[in-house]
């Protein structure tokens, strides 16, 4: 079985706070592999230093065999990691369409290009009609992004990382602030990408976690202290009791 | 000896000028987040109210409320009738409009006190010189300077940083609406810490007025160094402001004072001269873009 | 069809201006509305980064500085026929003077863009301030180019086949210059490049997640700007023939970032029409009273508290449209 | 002590809410629920004074706040948790709990910080750090936490159980429900329907701006088809 | 009725704004004590202020002359100014006649046929000063200027005629407000005299504060005529007296061309009568002389011939016209004193330089 990423002592201190501490994970190829944690474990920590907004102290990265610890971000959404915020990220000013589309751009290349009329771009426009068709956000495509409700911001910033096209989707909450329909809504896209690509999926939603996930892996105080199925994870004590809980959800 | 230690103290009194000019901006732009180009207005409308209440009643300490009055007044009226409809607006609306006050204040102090610039008394008391140290005479005036600076900046430092209302401040810069949600009038504080800015651009024009000229456009040559001072401390940071000041003082008077005779150590004298004179005359914008180079958002920087 | 309308109106009122001036008499117009043509290049590029980008630079008046310096430099050189640096000799040709000046301006605005672009937000502001003061401040000390005073220019640049002691031909040259400059600026904040600028402006950390170098773009976007306000500045050298430190003191800076502001945002005809506004604000105030910046200062007060995105956004509320 | 009648509110051009109508009793407590985009986080804006609304009436507490600034509003005792948390990110996490900290209707028995602390172990861990480091789950817990410094009244909240971990979020149900033993108004939104059908005693449906359905916990099982098709569950 | 109309580009917003007003109030005070005419021809001026940028003054001077066909233009302060202003009116034909600024560019090569200077050439000032200096037997000076053309004309031409050592030559920055590491360093050079050359509140700030290192009564001081107008001396207050200042017009004159003007000047206006308002009052007495020959601005010839003859009575006493244009006159030394409301006062003293022109006269050819 081969990994698509592979995680190797990754380190990050935040002055005193070691935020991940030792970190070795991997995901294998066509995976869902959900991250879970207490609040601030170092979840979204880990995320940001795999997309390399953060700079790891200390460890090594690879994506599909290539060491990307020192790359910057940019480089590595073009070997194919993706991603989503867990605070939404977006252009507020642009519509729903113009956001994926300038995803879509993103990908396509010809950014530095002065001469061309954007709206001129018909594969750009019509891969964006397909991947918007395909979502909740159908009808809102020419809203202002900034007047979209909170639980919508949160779909498309799915959409927005689907359309680069990514080996290696990194989802940092996806389904917190989603209703319950669109959460189940959501676990079925994602189930749908199954084998299309990989996922990393950072949630706090045990529903849509275990319902997804291929293999889970637990981060507590920066550690990852299990790996296992969901079954393994659930009946654990000490997963139990730092983060399940008893909640009768 | 005795002249590097003087300039020395020229440095730090120098910087602590520069602070005490820069601690209403420190408050207004830095914690209150508006970008006031005005702020050099107050400074010389505090100057022009203070000289006037000081000539008219012959006392230079009766000029000090005077100046305060009618700055923290302006500021008053600034605030309620322009800034105030600007805070949800981009930073730009703000440039423009504190723009439009400078050239309605500047035209008003013309019709007001004419074009001349006016005399600020200095009180007998401050005449001559004192001798600090054996061989070292100062002038006592800025010794005053010095100590007004001081107990402003620990007077601001307790306040941003040790009060409510100093963490109110802070938190309607990034959030005004939430901030109003859990129950705090924040037009009414904004008004009154948009007062307090000004009355300290006053006191700074007053008490700098019997050293500099008291004229028509004193705020815009000041202005651009203190937004200097301000932004080298990291924006936000009263601490920061204040350190920045006397870096900035020490170091600019200790270019002035030394570098061209340095330089002649090793080159033609008019290069020398010329270099030296270059240097120091972009002497503060070379730091502050020497020091946002190295330190990006600044010495200090506010967190966020 | 309807997007021609505008465009085609201020080309043919320019286009119209010196006759109307001679109809009317008042030749001054023609000079007016050339400076506003220079100006609202200026402004143009200066929204490209301010406006579309984002980018609050508070120098732009040094590149329009530097481009007019390079026609006073190049035309001081040509003079007294000394070369520069004793290797290059000096021009006089408008077709080499431009090119020239933008070169240079795009330079000083590649090496400061560089510099300056590693800060943002406030940062940002200021050392854009302090690399353009710094400007300001050598040239101020360039005694071989008459440092505080400046180059006096007794001669246009010559244009082959035109006679450019002739003000109208100078006039129109002008014009060519700026309608080739703005269908220019209408294709790049259209194009991809002019997509991917606005995305920065709105969020810079999303353009990265997207794979978006974001650092690249904007010094390319700082670059084309340094390189239009050049061409402006390179103009009103001409067009002045006079050039001085005073074209890229701050306070020039201050102006050409209100002429955008007034004229609204990020919009194209923004700083066309906040161009013009100021300049004819100020020429016929001035004319009026000596106290006529205290109208203009009420009237711009005016301007921004109670319209919201400047002329274009009155006109668009005004109209009805969405805001 | 909450009632809104036949409110209307909308954002610039859009009209987002056309005919909401609730009650919010003494000591009870109340949910709003719906799907994403339907008009919950507008009403509750339009309460707080947020957002003006544009028809309708608003009476809190006997006062018509109908139009009242924010800070009336949250003086007469409204505590809101916002949407997404808007944590003050340049104030420190004990300053962003003390800065808006008020017993402005004398409570005997106010939360103060050590309350909190005890409730949030994680706060007092992370009391010096600026809150816009903080996790978002601990910025979860900071927003609970302010609008509980402030005694409110009536405590709102909007998904405040967004991206909490499982334990912390049975922990905030616990503190809920004390809260309500001890008479405090809540309105809430969340998502966790099970959990909400437990606590609450009445609900809220709204679809497009409209109150479509309303009903106690056992009204809820009754109609299930209905509220299925507006909620899924 | 067909008044002649003189277009006034000048300088009245900012700190120098006092500057332009001086000037235009003394031209319009030639003019009222005439009658509102100029040697027997009816004058109007038209006023505009340039905001001291070169752009609009450029602006102004042609809507002056192609729109309401102004002929005779004045007014301008500042060099920068008529750098891009005064080229572009005598190419034009029209006749330009200087109040106050004349930068070298125009004096030397640059000179024209229809560029006049009334006010004198800009290194003159400062070249007035160094005589001062040498005169009163100092051998040692420290020189002090802002770091810009001006600053180091000031320094240049002071050099040209002190002869003397200088000891210290410091430039300042441009808008500086603090002097004491300045003061300190001329402590340490123990000069026999200090020369400084600071515009406008520069100066005023470095007059104040040389007063309070305790230098003034320590290190003479001589100083050229724009550091020492009535307006700066009111501004600084005690901290001039005792200062030694060279001018090419003092309040004090005895002629009666002078007296006249300061009479008339006192009674209309409540503020010190500066040397601009000198500058602006001969300028009106210069056209007045030659509308008188004229009766008209039609001939530009004539008039430009009739101009060059300086045929009027000037409030400084002896004037001409040299090669170049600018004026040939005598430089005195004043002298700073206390005034009986303990305001300082400037007292003349004695001639300096006699029938002085300027050293770009010879480059000019014309
Ligand atoms: N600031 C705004 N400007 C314009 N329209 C807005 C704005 N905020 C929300 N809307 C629109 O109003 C509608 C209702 O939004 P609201 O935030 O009240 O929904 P919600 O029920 O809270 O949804 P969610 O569960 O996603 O938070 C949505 O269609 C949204 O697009
Ligand atoms: N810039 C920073 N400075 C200091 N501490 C930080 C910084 N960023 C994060 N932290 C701390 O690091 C820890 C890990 O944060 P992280 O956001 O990775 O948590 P998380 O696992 O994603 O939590 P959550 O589930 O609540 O989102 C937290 O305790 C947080 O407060
Ligand atoms: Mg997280
Ligand atoms: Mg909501």
């Amino acid at each position: 079985m081969t990994e698509i990423l592979r995680i190797e002592n990754l380190q990050k201190r935040f002055g005193g706070l070691v935020a991940t501490d030792n970190v070795s994970l991997d995901v294998h190829t066509g995976e869902i592999h959900a991250l879970i944690g207490p609040n601030g474990a170092g979840k979204s920590t880990l995320i940001n230093q795999l997309c390399g907004e953060l700079r790891q102290d200390a460890g090594v990265i690879h994506l599909a065999g290539r060491d990307i610890s020192h790359m910057p971000a940019p480089e590595r959404v073009d070997l194919g990691l993706g991603r989503t915020f867990q605070v939404t990220s977006l252009l507020e000013d642009f519509t729903v369409a113009e956001n994926v589309g300038l995803a879509v751009q993103a990908r396509d290349g010809g950014n530095f290009r002065i001469f061309d009329r954007v709206t001129g771009r018909t594969s750009v426009w019509e891969e964006t009609g397909h991947l918007l068709s395909g979502s909740l956000l159908n009808d809102r495509r020419d809203a202002r992004v900034a007047d979209l409700s909170h639980g919508e911001k949160k779909q498309l910033e799915l959409v927005m990382a689907l359309a680069t096209q990514p080996r290696l989707l990194l989802l940092d909450e996806p389904m917190a602030g989603l209703g319950h329909l669109e959460s189940q809504q959501m676990i079925d896209t994602l189930n749908g990408l199954r084998g299309e690509m990989s996922m990393l999926l950072v949630e706090h939603d045990m529903e849509a976690v275990f319902a997804l996930a291929d293999r889970i892996s637990v981060l507590v105080y920066g550690q990852v202290i299990m790996t296992g199925t969901a079954d393994e994870v659930r009946n654990d004590p000490r997963v139990r009791e730092a983060y399940l809980g008893t909640e009768d959800a | 000896m005795i002249l590097i230690l003087e300039q020395l103290l020229n440095g730090l009194q120098y910087g602590v000028m520069l602070f005490l000019l820069a601690a209403g901006l420190t408050l207004i732009f830095g914690i209150m987040g508006v970008i006031n180009l005005a702020h050099g207005s107050l400074y010389m409308i505090g100057a022009f109210a203070g000289t006037w209440v000081a000539t008219t009643t012959g006392s230079f300490w009766l000029g000090i409320p005077g100046g305060l009055i009618a700055a923290a007044l302006v500021g008053f009226l600034v605030e309620a009738t322009v800034i105030r409809k600007l805070y949800a607006r981009d930073h730009l609306d703000q440039v423009l409009a504190t723009f439009a006050l400078i050239l309605i204040f500047n035209q008003l102090i013309i019709l007001i006190f004419g074009r001349q610039p006016i005399f600020t008394p200095l009180p007998e008391v401050f005449y001559g010189s004192v001798e600090i140290i054996p061989g070292l005479f100062y002038p006592p005036y800025r010794l005053l300077i010095i100590a007004v600076g001081l107990l402003v900046a620990v007077g601001l430092y307790v306040l941003i940083n040790r009060t409510r209302v100093g963490m109110l401040v802070r938190a309607g810069s990034t959030n005004r609406d939430m901030v109003r949600a859990l129950g705090v009038d924040v037009r009414l504080l904004y008004t009154v810490v948009f007062g307090l800015g000004a009355l300290l651009a006053g006191l700074a024009g007053y008490m700098t007025g019997p050293i500099l000229a008291v004229q028509v456009g004193m705020g815009e040559d000041i202005l651009l160094a203190t937004f200097v001072v301000v932004v080298i401390g990291g924006v936000g940071s009263i601490k920061g402001a204040f350190v920045a000041g006397i870096g900035l003082g020490v170091v600019d008077t200790m270019l002035r004072a030394f570098l061209p005779t340095i330089l002649r150590g090793f080159m033609a004298p008019s290069d020398a001269d010329a270099i030296g004179a270059s240097v120091s005359s972009m002497g503060i914008f070379l730091l502050m873009a020497i020091v946002l180079l190295i330190r990006p958002k600044g010495l200090f920087a506010a967190g966020g | 069809m309807r997007k021609l309308i505008l465009p085609i109106l201020l080309i043919a009122i320019f286009a119209l201006m010196p006759l109307i001036a001679d109809m009317v008499g008042k030749n001054a117009l023609m000079t007016l509305s050339a400076r506003i043509l220079m100006y609202a290049m200026a402004a143009a590029s200066l929204n490209l980064i301010l406006g579309y980008g984002g980018m609050v630079s508070f120098g732009h008046a040094a590149y329009f500085g530097v481009g007019a310096y390079v026609v006073g430099i190049l035309y001081s050189h040509w003079m007294s026929e000394v070369p520069i640096f004793g290797l290059f000799p000096g021009s006089n040709q408008l077709f080499v003077t431009l090119p020239i000046a933008m070169v240079m301006s795009g330079l000083a605005a590649l090496v400061i863009g560089a510099l300056s672009l590693r800060t943002g937000g406030v940062q940002f502001i200021m050392i854009t301030l302090a690399f353009a003061q710094m400007i300001f401040f050598l040239f101020v000390s360039l005694t071989a180019y008459g440092g505080e005073d400046g180059i006096i220019i007794r001669r246009a640049n010559e244009v082959p086949g035109l006679n450019m002691r002739d003000k109208t031909t100078v006039y129109y040259v002008i014009l060519v210059v700026a309608v080739l400059y703005f269908a220019w600026m209408w294709r790049v904040v259209h194009s991809s490049f002019g997509q991917v600028l606005k995305g920065i402006r709105q969020n810079e950390r999303r353009m990265e997640a997207m794979g978006i170098a974001t650092y690249r773009y904007k010094l390319y976007a700082f670059v084309l700007a340094g390189m239009g306000a050049g061409l402006a500045g390179a103009l009103m050298a001409n067009f002045l023939r006079f050039t001085s430190p005073d074209m890229m003191h701050w306070t020039k800076s201050g102006e050409m970032i209100i002429m955008v502001i007034l004229g609204g945002l990020g919009t194209f005809f923004g700083p066309i029409l906040g161009a013009a506004a100021f300049l004819i604000l100020e020429f016929y105030l001035a004319s009026w009273t000596e106290h006529w910046q205290l109208g203009l200062g009420l009237i711009l007060l005016v301007v921004v508290l109670f319209t919201k995105g400047g002329i274009i956004g009155a006109i668009a509320r005004l109209k009805g449209g969405r805001e | 002590m909450l009632t809104v009648d036949g409110l209307q509110a909308g954002y610039g051009h859009a009209q987002v809410l056309f005919d909401v109508s609730l009650q919010v009793n003494e000591g009870e407590l109340i949910t709003l629920m719906g799907r994403n985009g339907m008009g919950k986080t507008t009403t509750v804006r339009s309460v707080m004074g947020l957002l003006g609304p544009r028809g309708g009436r608003i009476v809190f507490d006997g006062k018509d706040i109908h139009g009242a600034a924010p800070e009336r509003v949250a003086r007469l005792g409204a505590g809101l948790v916002p949407e997404g948390r808007q944590v003050f990110p340049t104030l420190t996490v004990r300053e962003n709990l003390i800065a808006t900290a008020a017993n402005r209707l004398n409570r005997p028995d106010p939360w103060t910080l050590d309350k909190v602390y005890a409730l949030f172990p994680r706060m007092k861990e992370r009391a010096g750090q600026m809150a816009g480091t903080l996790s978002g789950g601990e910025q979860q817990m900071l927003a609970v936490g302010r609008a509980l410094m402030t005694n409110p009244k009536l405590l709102i909240l909007d998904e405040a159980t967004e991206g909490l971990a499982p334990v912390i979020r049975a922990e905030i149900w616990h503190v809920i429900e004390q809260l309500k033993a001890q008479g405090q108004s809540i309105l809430l939104i969340d998502k966790n329907i099970a959990v909400l059908k437990r606590l609450a005693d009445r609900h809220y449906i709204l679809e497009k701006g409209n109150v479509v359905w309303s009903g106690t916990g056992a009204d809820l099982d009754r109609d299930a088809e209905r509220v299925h098709a507006y909620v899924g569950v | 009725e067909d008044a002649v109309r003189i277009g006034v580009i000048t300088t009245l917003s900012g700190p120098a704004g006092y500057l332009g007003q001086d000037v235009r109030d003394g031209l319009q005070l030639a003019i009222d004590m005439e009658g509102g005419t100029l040697g027997g021809v009816p004058v109007e001026l038209v006023v505009e202020d340039d905001g001291l940028k070169p752009g609009n003054g450029r602006q102004i001077a042609e809507k002056y002359m192609s729109d309401e066909g102004i002929k005779l233009l004045t007014g301008i302060i500042f060099s920068n100014v008529a750098g891009a202003t005064v080229p572009d009116i005598v190419d034009n034909g029209a006749l330009y006649i200087s109040p106050n600024a004349g930068p070298s560019n125009l004096a030397g090569k640059g000179c024209h046929e229809n560029y006049f200077v009334v006010s004198w050439q800009n290194d003159a000032l400062h070249e007035a000063a160094g005589a001062a200096a040498k005169k009163l037997g100092y051998t040692k000076a420290f020189a002090l200027a802002p770091n810009y053309q001006a600053g180091k004309d000031a320094i240049a031409g002071f050099k040209r005629t002190f002869g003397g050592e200088v000891v210290g030559e410091v430039y300042t920055q441009l808008g500086q407000t603090d002097y004491s590491a300045e003061m300190a360093q001329i402590r340490a050079a123990d000069p026999e005299v200090v020369f400084q050359f600071h515009p406008g509140g520069m100066g005023i700030a470095f007059l104040r504060q040389y007063q309070q290192a305790g230098l003034l009564g320590t290190i003479p001081m001589v100083l050229s005529e724009p550091s020492t107008d009535a307006v700066v001396l009111n501004a600084v207050g005690e901290a001039a007296v005792g200062i030694t200042a060279t001018a090419h017009w003092n309040r004090d004159f005895d002629n009666e061309a002078n007296k006249a003007f300061v009479a008339a000047w006192d009674e209309k206006y409540d503020r010190p009568i500066t040397y601009y308002a000198s500058q602006g009052y001969d300028t009106g007495l210069l056209i007045a002389s030659a509308l008188r020959e004229t009766g008209g601005v039609d001939d530009i010839d004539a008039l430009r011939e009739a101009v060059r003859k300086a045929d009027f009575d000037s409030v400084r006493g002896a004037f001409s016209f040299g090669k170049n244009q600018h004026p040939v006159h005598n430089w005195y030394q004043l002298d700073i004193v206390a005034g009986e409301d303990g305001k300082p006062m400037a007292v003349t003293k004695e001639v300096l330089l006699e029938n002085y022109g300027d050293s770009y006269a010879d480059q000019c050819e014309m």
